[in-house]
C-alpha cells in the first residue's frame, strides 16, 4: 500500500519535495461520532438561546422556550458566528509592518494586510506599547473606548482590555458614552441622577394608574429587543396590556415623533407629528399654556423644585430674549397648530400622566434641553413620584420596567489592577493634557492635540495621542463624520484593534487579532440587565474557529510579554473564574434568593429568582423630600440651575431654552440647500453595529445589498425614486448609496438610516462613496453643547437622488463573489 | 495508471493544497523560479484546460518581478484572496459556494469532518478552519490518491464535494486577482485538473 | 511560751487535729482558689479596660 | 461566742505552736493535702476545659456544638480535630485563668436563662459572636495559629485561588479571624449589616475618650437625653464626631454641621454648600434649639439655598465608631473600586465635585451588589474625596 511517505519518497530526488511543505492533515485517534446533536444553552444581547450542536457546529439556534417575545434577530446569529467576516488570523498591516511609526498613514483602509503568527502579533502589541510608554509617556495612549462587547461577565472583553493595557501603563480615558451623552450629563443638575441608566416605575404600576401615556421620541418595542446583558424581555407583553388598554379606552397614549414608530403601530396609539429638533419649542409652549391657564401644581413647585420664577419669566417673555412662548410662537417651529398644543396642555394636566422619554432626542445640538425641559414639564404637572405619573428617561432600555428581584449578580472579570499593583510604567505624567476626555470629542482630539475645549464646568486639554486600542469596541460605526474621522485616524502611529469581524474599524487598523465570539467560550451572565431575574449558564458551543482566541487568552499573552501574565489571570482559568463568579453571587444571596451549587448550575444552564415588588420611581423623594433628597446640588429639583448657569456657557445656560441649530429641515438653517432631516436612530434589525455583517439576515432587510433608507411618498415622489430604488444620500460632509424604502410611516422632510450599518468606502480616499450605507458618513461631528460635549447625530440634513448607472460593489463585508 | 505518476498526481494536489493554505515563502519562491514544480506538473495531465493553467502558472512565475519585497507583496495577495474577505477576494470554502446563507463550515465541513473522521484523520495543527477548506479537502484527495485501492473513493470525492464549486472558486480568484497572478493560476490549475481526473 | 491572747489554757490535742486538718482541707485550699480566682479577675478586668491581650506573631 | 472571738481563737489557733501534734506529722499532712489540692485543682480545670463538659448544657450542646458538626474542624480527612476550648479557651496559663473567671458570667447567663431558648440565642449571637472576633482579632488568632501556622504551610499543595488569597495575608501576617470567621459555627444573621460594616465592626474603637474626634462606621442612634429614651435621629456613615463626656456606655457627642434652610433642617452636611450628609434627625430634635444650636444663614450662590452652620449635642451608645477615618476610606476605596469596575472603568473620586457624586452614584449603583450600608458608606467615601472637597477630613 502506498502512504503518503512514499509520494514524498518517490520525488525526493526532485527538488519539487521543498515545495510540499508539512502537511496539514494527521493521524487522530479520535472516532467517528454519529451524535443525534445536543442542544446548549447560551445567552445574548438578544435573548438567551438554544443552540443544536451537531458534528462540531452550531446547527440551530432558537430562542429558549421561556423567553415571553423573541426577538427575530435570533435568526442572524449563526450567520454572525460562520461569517466569512470573521477576522480568522493575526493581521498586520503590511506597510505598518515594515514602517512602523513611519509608515504612510494616508493609505490606511485601503486592505494592504498580511498573516503573522499569534506570537508575532502580541510582541508587536507589546513593542509599540512600550514604545508609546516610553517615547510619550501614558497620554501618547488611547484605549478608553467602550462599548457594546458582547456579553458575559467573565470574557467582557472592555475589562479584559483595561485591564492588561492598565497593568503595563496609564493612558487616556473617556468620560460618557454615544448613546446618553446628553442626558447622563443635564439630569443629575435637574434630577439628581443620571435617569437614562435607572430603573423605572413598573410596568403594572403604569398600567394600572395612568390615564395618559405620553412617549416622547421613544420606540421601546424597537428598542427592548436588545439588553446590555442577557434580554429577557419580560417587558414587551406589556405592550399589548397597553395595546389593549388603548383599545378599551382607559388609557390615552401619544407618540410626539415626527415618524409613525414601531410602537405606534404595535399598540395603537395617537401620533402627534412634531418638526424636528424642535421638542423644546413645544415643551416650551406647553409650560405656558399650563402656567396662562393655572394649571401647573405650584404647591408642588414650592415643596419639590426650586428656581421656576426665573424659568417662568424666560417663557412669559421677561427674559433677554423678551419672547414670550406661546403656543403661536412654538406653532410654526414645530409644525403643530397653536390650539392643539393647548390641548394637549390640558390633556396632560387633567389625569394622571407618565411621560416616556427616548434617548435619541438628546443626540442633538443642544441635547441637554429636551431633556431638561421635560423634567420641568413633569414638575408644573406635580406628579413626579406618584404611580403612573413623572418622568422616565429609561424605560426603552434593557427591560426597565420589569421590577427587580434584588438578587445579587455575578461580578465580572476585574477591570482593575489588584489592590497595591502599579502598571509596568507608573507614569502620571500626561503633559500637562487631561486624562479623560469626553468620548464623542476624541476625533477632535486627534485632531487638535494640546487644544483646549470647555466641558462640564471643566477645561479639557486634548493629549497628543499617538497610538490607540480598541477592543469589542466599533468606533468607525459609532462616531459622527466619517470623513473627518478618516482625516484624524491619520495622525494615529498604531492602532490596534482586537474584534472577530472585519468591521470598519479593523479595516483601518495597523494590528488586527482575532477574538473568537461569545458562542465560542464558556461565560456566565446575568439574566435581565435590571431585573436580575436569573443568571444564564453561556456553554461554550462550538471551539474557537480559525485562529481566534478568547479576549482572556489574547490579554493574558500581551500580559505575559512583560512578566505579568500570572497577576492578570490571578493563575485561574476559565472555568475556575466562572466558577468563582458564580460562587460569590451564590453566598451574597444566600437563603434569601437560593442558588443551587455550581456544577448543578451549569448542567442547567441557567437559575432564576423570584419576581421583584413593584416600584414607582422617585416616590421616596416624593414622600420625603429631605431625607429622600435628590443628588442634585440642592437636592431639590432644579428648574433652574445656578451652578450651570455659572459656567457661563452660551449653548447651555441656567434654565432650558430654545436655540436653533445649525442645521434643522422644515424650514431652519440649511434646509434650502439639503432639505431632508436625516434620523440616525437605533436600529430594528441588529445591536448597534453586531449582525448588520450577518449576510443572510441582513438580506431579510437591504434593498439590492444597500442600509435601507426610510423616505416619505412625498418626498420620493417629488425625487423620481420608487420603492427598492439605489440612491445617493448626501451632504456637504459625505456620500452613501441606499435602498430607497418609501414608507406612509416617514413624513416629507424627514428620512431615516438606521445606525450600526458598516461603513464600506469605495475607496481609501477621503470623501470617497461609501458603498453599504453608514449613516455617519453624513452626520455632523459638533459637542451637544459646552456642558455635555456629546454626539449631535440627529442634527443632520441631507438631500437624496436616484441612482443612475453602475453600482460599485458593497466593500462593507466579506462574503463570497460569484463569478 | 503508473505508481510514480500516481505519487506525483497526489503531490500535485499537495502542492496546490500548500499554495491555497499558507504565504509562500523566500524559499518557495526560489523554487518555483527554478522550476522545481516542473516535475508534479507533469501529472497534472494533457487536456487543453490544464495546458493552459500550466503555462499560466509559468507566466505568473516568469513574471514575478526580481524585488526582494516579493515575498511581502505575495503574501498581501494571499492574505487579500484568502484570509480578508470583502468584494475582492475568494473564499477558499466549499460552504461559502454551496451554502445558500453564504455561511462558512455549512453542510460541506460537515461532511468532510465525517469523511476525517472515517479515515482517522484530523487538522495537524491547533487551528480551527472549517474542514471545507480547499486545502484540506485537496489534502485529503492526495491521501487517497496516495491509495491504489481508494481510486474510486478519490473520483467520488472530487465528482461531489470539489468539483461542485471549484469552477467558481476560480473565477472569483480571477476576477479578485491582480494581473498574472499565481493564484488565479493555481486556482485555475486545481479546477483543470479535477475536471480532467473524472 | 508565749501566753495566748486571752491567756486562756492551750488548746487539746484533739481540738489541734480539728484545727490543723480543717485549715488544711477547707482554710486553705479555699484561699489558694480565692487568690488563683481573684487574680485570674484582676486579668479579666485589666483586660476589659485595656482590651483583651495582644499576642505579635 | 461573737464573730470577734471567733477570729481571734482563729488567729490564735494560727499563731499558736502545736503542742501535741509532731512537727513531721505537720509538714507530711501539709505536703499531702498539697498535693491532693493541687491534683484536684488542676482536675476541676481540665474537665471545665472540656469539651463534654462544654456541651453539658444545652445552650451549647443544641447551637454551637450542633453546628461545628457540619465544619472541617469536627471531620476531615486527616482526623484531626479541634474541640471548644482548642479555639475558644487561651492556652496560656495567665489568660487560661481569666477566662475561667471571665466563665462567671456564662454562669450567671445559664442560671438565669439568657439563651435557653433558640430564639434568644439567635437573638444574641451576634454579640456573643463580636466578643470572639475582636479576643481573636486582638491576640493576631492566636488559638488558631497553635495549629495553623503561615510558615508551616505548603503553597505547592494549594489551589491557585488559595494561594492568590493566601500568600498577600501570609506577607501581612494577617490575623485568620480576619477572613475566616463563620468557620465553624454558622454566622450571626446580618442584622442589616453589611459585609463590609461587618468587617468596620472589627476595627471599632474599643473605648471612646471625651475631647477626641470619632467616625461613624454604621447609622448611629442619637438620643436628646443621657437617659437615651426620645430618639433624636442617626448619625451617617462617616460623619465626624466629638465626644463630650463618656457617661458608662454612653457618650455625649458634639457635632458640627450644615443645614439647609428649607424644609424642617433635619439633615446636617459636613459643610456649607456640600451635600455630605452627616446626621438625620428627628423631626423635633431638629426644632429643639437646647439640641441644635444655629448660626447665622449664609446664601449658597450655586443654588440659592440658605445654609445655617449648627452645633448639635446628643448623646449615643459608645459604639459604631471608628478613631481613625483611614479605616473607612480604605474600605470603601476597596468597595468602590470592585463594585463598579464590572461595566466600566470608575472614575477617580476627584473627577467629580462632592455634589455632583449623589447623583452620578445613585444613577449607576443599582448595576451593583452593594447593599443600602456599603452605598451609603461608599457614597461618603466619594464626597469626601472630591474635587471641591476640603482636605479637613
Amino acid at each position: 500500500m502506498t502512504t503518503r511517505r512514499t509520494v514524498l519518497k518517490g520525488l525526493a530526488s526532485s527538488a519539487a519535495a521543498g515545495l510540499l511543505g508539512p502537511s496539514i492533515l494527521a493521524k487522530s485517534a479520535s472516532a467517528a461520532t454519529t451524535s443525534q446533536g445536543t442542544w446548549q444553552i447560551s445567552g445574548s444581547h438578544w435573548g438567551a438561546i438554544k443552540a443544536l450542536i451537531k458534528g462540531g457546529r452550531v446547527a440551530e439556534v432558537k430562542p429558549l422556550e421561556s423567553d415571553p417575545r423573541p426577538t427575530d434577530m435570533i435568526k442572524g446569529i449563526k450567520g454572525l458566528i460562520y461569517n466569512p467576516s470573521r477576522i480568522k488570523y493575526p493581521m498586520a498591516r503590511a506597510d505598518w509592518l515594515d514602517n512602523r511609526d513611519k509608515a504612510d498613514r494616508t493609505t490606511r483602509g485601503d486592505n494592504r494586510f498580511v498573516r503573522i503568527t499569534w506570537d508575532e502579533a502580541l510582541d508587536l502589541f507589546y513593542e509599540e506599547l512600550e514604545r508609546v510608554q516610553t517615547t510619550h509617556g501614558p497620554s501618547g495612549l488611547y484605549a478608553g473606548a467602550t462599548g457594546w462587547r458582547q456579553t458575559g461577565q467573565f470574557h467582557s472583553c472592555t475589562n479584559h482590555m483595561n485591564r492588561a493595557v492598565g497593568m503595563h501603563g496609564n493612558y487616556v480615558k473617556k468620560a460618557g458614552d454615544y448613546s446618553t451623552g446628553a442626558g447622563q450629563t443635564i439630569l443629575p443638575y435637574v434630577l439628581g441622577s443620571t435617569e437614562v441608566y435607572s430603573q423605572g416605575t413598573s410596568w403594572p404600576v403604569i398600567l394600572d394608574n395612568s390615564k395618559t401615556v405620553v412617549f416622547w421620541a421613544n420606540d421601546p418595542v424597537k428598542n427592548l429587543q436588545v439588553g446590555w446583558n442577557c434580554e429577557t424581555h419580560e417587558s414587551l407583553p406589556y405592550f399589548d396590556d397597553l395595546r389593549d388598554k388603548i383599545t378599551a379606552g382607559e388609557i390615552r397614549a401619544i407618540s410626539v415623533d415626527p415618524v409613525r414608530t414601531k410602537t405606534q403601530n404595535h399598540t395603537g396609539c395617537e401620533q402627534m407629528y412634531i418638526n424636528p429638533q424642535t421638542d423644546v419649542a413645544l415643551m416650551l409652549a406647553l409650560t405656558h399654556t399650563l402656567y396662562a391657564e393655572g394649571l401647573h401644581d405650584q404647591e408642588f413647585l414650592d415643596i419639590y423644585s426650586l428656581g421656576f420664577e426665573p424659568f417662568m419669566d424666560y417663557v412669559t417673555g421677561k427674559g433677554d430674549d423678551g419672547i414670550e412662548k406661546t403656543p403661536e410662537w412654538a406653532a410654526p417651529i414645530c409644525g403643530i397648530d397653536a390650539d392643539r398644543i393647548r390641548e394637549f396642555a390640558r390633556l396632560l394636566a387633567s389625569d394622571r400622566t407618565q411621560l416616556i422619554f427616548g434617548w435619541s432626542v438628546q443626540r442633538q445640538q443642544h441635547g441637554e434641553q429636551p431633556y431638561w425641559m421635560g423634567a420641568v414639564l413633569a414638575a408644573m404637572l406635580g406628579q413626579i413620584g406618584l404611580p403612573g405619573g413623572g418622568i422616565s428617561y429609561s424605560h426603552h432600555y434593557s427591560g426597565v420596567g420589569v421590577p427587580q428581584s434584588g438578587a445579587s449578580m455575578p461580578g465580572a472579570f476585574p477591570l482593575n489592577l489588584d489592590l497595591g499593583k502599579v502598571p509596568q510604567h507608573d507614569n502620571s505624567d500626561f503633559n500637562g493634557a487631561s486624562t479623560v476626555i469626553p468620548v464623542a470629542r476624541w476625533v477632535d482630539m486627534l485632531l487638535n492635540p494640546g487644544g483646549k475645549i470647555q466641558h462640564n464646568g471643566h477645561d479639557i486639554t486634548f493629549p497628543d495621542v499617538k497610538m490607540a486600542v480598541f477592543c469589542g469596541c466599533n468606533p468607525w460605526h459609532h462616531h459622527q463624520d466619517r470623513n473627518k474621522m478618516r482625516e484624524a485616524f491619520q495622525a494615529l502611529e498604531t492602532v490596534v484593534t482586537v474584534d472577530y469581524s472585519w468591521n470598519a474599524t479593523c479595516r483601518h487598523s495597523d494590528l488586527v487579532l482575532p477574538a473568537c465570539t461569545q458562542f465560542e467560550r464558556n461565560d456566565i451572565d446575568m439574566y435581565g440587565a435590571y431585573s436580575n431575574t436569573g443568571i444564564v449558564a453561556m456553554r461554550k458551543l462550538v471551539d474557537p474557529l480559525f485562529a481566534s482566541k478568547t479576549d482572556f487568552d489574547i490579554f493574558t499573552g500581551l500580559c505575559a510579554r512583560f512578566g505579568r501574565d500570572k497577576e492578570y489571570s490571578r493563575e485561574m482559568n476559565e472555568m475556575e473564574w466562572i466558577e468563582a463568579l458564580y460562587e460569590e453571587a451564590r453566598s451574597a444571596n444566600g437563603e434569601a434568593h437560593p442558588m443551587p451549587p455550581f456544577a448543578e448550575f451549569w448542567e442547567l444552564g441557567e437559575v432564576r429568582f423570584d419576581r421583584g415588588e413593584d416600584w414607582v420611581r422617585h416616590a421616596a423623594f416624593r414622600e420625603d423630600p429631605e431625607i429622600n433628597a435628590l443628588g442634585t446640588p440642592s437636592g431639590f429639583i432644579e428648574i433652574s440651575s445656578r451652578t450651570i448657569g455659572k459656567f457661563g456657557y452660551d449653548d447651555c445656560g441656567a434654565h432650558p431654552k430654545w436655540m436653533e441649530k445649525l442645521e434643522r429641515s422644515h424650514g431652519g438653517p440649511g434646509s434650502d440647500e439639503y432639505p431632508l432631516w436625516l434620523q440616525s436612530c437605533h436600529p430594528d434589525q441588529r445591536l448597534h453595529s453586531q449582525m448588520c455583517e450577518s449576510d443572510a439576515y441582513r438580506e431579510t432587510y437591504a434593498v439590492q445589498g444597500r442600509e435601507p433608507v426610510y423616505i416619505s411618498p412625498q418626498d420620493a415622489a417629488a425625487r423620481g425614486i420608487s420603492d427598492g430604488d439605489l440612491v445617493r444620500v448626501f451632504n456637504a460632509r459625505g456620500q452613501l448609496l441606499a435602498g430607497a424604502r418609501v414608507s406612509e410611516d416617514y413624513p416629507p422632510g424627514v428620512i431615516r438610516i438606521h445606525e450600526g450599518a458598516w461603513y464600506g468606502p469605495e475607496d481609501a480616499s477621503i470623501g470617497a462613496l461609501d458603498t453599504y450605507g453608514d449613516p455617519n458618513t453624513l452626520t455632523m461631528d459638533v459637542g451637544s453643547s459646552k456642558l455635555a460635549q456629546a454626539t449631535s447625530a440627529n442634527t443632520c440634513l441631507a438631500q437624496i437622488e436616484k441612482f443612475e448607472g453602475t453600482a460599485p460593489a458593497v466593500t462593507a463585508f466579506g462574503g463570497p463573489v460569484e463569478g | 495508471m503508473l505508481d510514480r505518476e500516481l505519487n506525483s498526481q497526489a503531490a500535485l494536489f499537495r502542492l496546490l493544497s500548500g499554495l491555497f493554505f499558507r504565504e509562500l515563502t523566500a524559499q518557495d519562491i526560489a523554487l518555483y523560479r527554478e522550476g522545481a514544480a516542473e516535475d508534479i506538473f507533469l501529472a497534472a495531465g494533457r487536456g487543453t484546460r490544464v495546458r493552459q493553467a500550466v503555462a499560466d502558472f509559468r507566466t505568473a512565475i516568469d513574471a514575478w518581478p526580481d524585488q526582494p519585497d516579493l515575498t511581502r507583496d505575495l503574501s498581501v495577495e494571499y492574505a487579500r484572496l484568502f484570509l480578508l474577505f470583502s468584494h475582492d477576494s475568494a473564499a477558499p470554502y466549499a460552504s461559502a459556494y454551496l451554502e445558500a446563507d453564504g455561511h462558512l463550515a455549512g453542510a460541506p465541513h460537515a461532511r468532510m469532518q465525517a469523511r476525517l473522521a472515517a479515515a482517522g484523520m484530523a487538522l495537524a495543527t491547533e487551528n480551527g478552519e472549517p474542514l471545507d477548506h480547499l486545502s484540506i479537502m485537496l489534502e485529503h484527495l492526495a491521501d487517497l490518491c496516495a491509495q491504489p485501492s481508494a481510486h474510486a473513493e478519490a473520483g467520488a470525492f472530487v465528482a461531489d464535494e470539489l468539483l461542485p464549486w471549484t469552477g467558481r472558486f476560480s473565477s472569483a480568484v480571477a476576477k479578485a486577482a491582480s494581473p498574472n497572478s499565481i493564484y488565479a493560476a493555481a486556482a485555475r490549475l486545481c479546477d483543470a485538473v479535477l475536471r480532467e481526473y473524472l | 511560751m508565749r501566753m495566748r491572747s486571752d491567756g486562756s489554757a492551750p488548746p487539746t490535742g484533739k481540738a489541734e487535729w480539728l484545727s490543723f486538718l480543717v485549715l488544711t482541707l477547707i482554710v486553705l485550699p479555699a484561699l489558694a482558689v480565692i487568690f488563683v480566682g481573684g487574680y485570674g479577675f484582676v486579668i479579666w478586668m485589666s483586660q476589659i479596660i485595656n482590651g483583651p491581650p495582644v499576642v505579635k506573631f | 461566742m461573737s464573730a470577734k472571738q471567733t477570729l481571734v481563737l482563729f488567729w490564735d489557733t494560727l499563731r499558736s505552736p502545736p503542742t501535741t501534734i509532731s512537727l513531721g506529722v505537720l509538714a507530711f499532712g501539709g505536703f499531702v493535702t498539697g498535693i491532693i489540692f493541687w491534683g484536684g485543682f488542676n482536675t476541676a480545670l481540665e474537665v471545665t476545659n472540656t469539651e463534654k463538659f462544654c456541651i453539658s448544657c444545652h445552650e451549647m450542646s443544641d447551637n454551637v456544638y450542633q453546628e461545628l458538626q457540619e465544619t472541617v474542624h469536627w471531620e476531615n480527612r486527616t482526623g484531626v480535630r479541634a474541640t471548644c476550648p482548642d479555639c475558644h479557651v487561651p492556652h496560656e496559663w495567665t489568660n487560661k485563668i481569666a477566662r475561667k473567671m471571665q466563665a462567671s458570667k456564662e454562669v450567671w447567663g445559664k442560671i438565669f436563662g439568657t439563651i435557653d431558648t433558640r430564639e434568644k440565642f439567635l437573638a444574641k449571637r451576634e454579640e456573643l459572636a463580636r466578643h470572639e472576633w475582636a479576643r481573636l482579632e486582638a491576640n493576631n488568632s492566636l488559638e488558631c495559629r497553635n495549629c495553623h501556622d503561615y510558615d508551616s504551610m505548603d503553597w505547592d499543595a494549594m489551589s491557585d485561588e488559595a494561594v492568590f488569597y493566601m500568600q498577600p495575608a501570609a506577607e501581612l501576617n494577617t490575623g485568620c479571624i480576619d477572613c475566616h470567621k463563620g468557620i465553624a459555627h454558622h454566622l450571626p444573621e446580618p442584622s442589616g449589616d453589611s459585609p463590609v460594616i461587618a468587617e468596620l465592626s472589627g476595627k471599632a474603637a474599643r473605648s471612646l475618650s471625651a475631647g477626641e474626634d470619632y467616625y461613624a462606621y454604621q447609622p448611629v442612634a442619637l438620643f436628646s437625653g443621657e437617659d437615651m429614651t426620645t430618639a433624636a435621629g442617626n448619625l451617617s456613615l462617616g460623619a465626624r464626631v466629638q465626644v463630650l463626656e463618656t457617661s458608662g456606655d454612653t457618650v455625649k457627642l458634639s457635632l458640627e454641621a450644615w443645614r439647609k434652610n428649607k424644609g424642617y433642617g433635619r439633615v446636617l452636611y459636613d459643610q456649607f454648600g456640600m451635600n455630605t450628609r452627616v446626621a438625620v434627625l428627628e423631626k423635633d430634635a431638629a426644632g429643639d434649639d437646647t439640641l441644635v444650636n444655629a448660626g447665622a444663614a449664609q446664601t449658597d450662590d450655586n443654588t440659592g439655598l440658605d445654609w445655617s452652620p449648627v452645633n448639635v449635642t446628643l448623646w449615643a451608645n459608645a459604639e459604631g465608631f471608628v478613631a481613625d477615618a483611614g479605616v473607612l476610606w480604605d474600605t470603601a476605596a476597596e468597595s468602590y473600586a470592585s463594585g463598579c469596575s464590572g461595566c466600566h472603568a470608575q472614575p477617580d473620586p476627584d473627577h467629580f465635585t462632592t455634589n455632583a457624586w449623589p447623583a452620578l452614584f445613585s444613577g449607576m449603583v443599582g448595576f451593583t451588589n452593594m447593599d443600602p450600608s456599603e452605598q451609603e458608606l461608599v457614597l461618603a467615601y466619594l464626597q469626601n474625596h472630591s474635587s471641591d472637597h476640603s482636605a479637613s477630613h
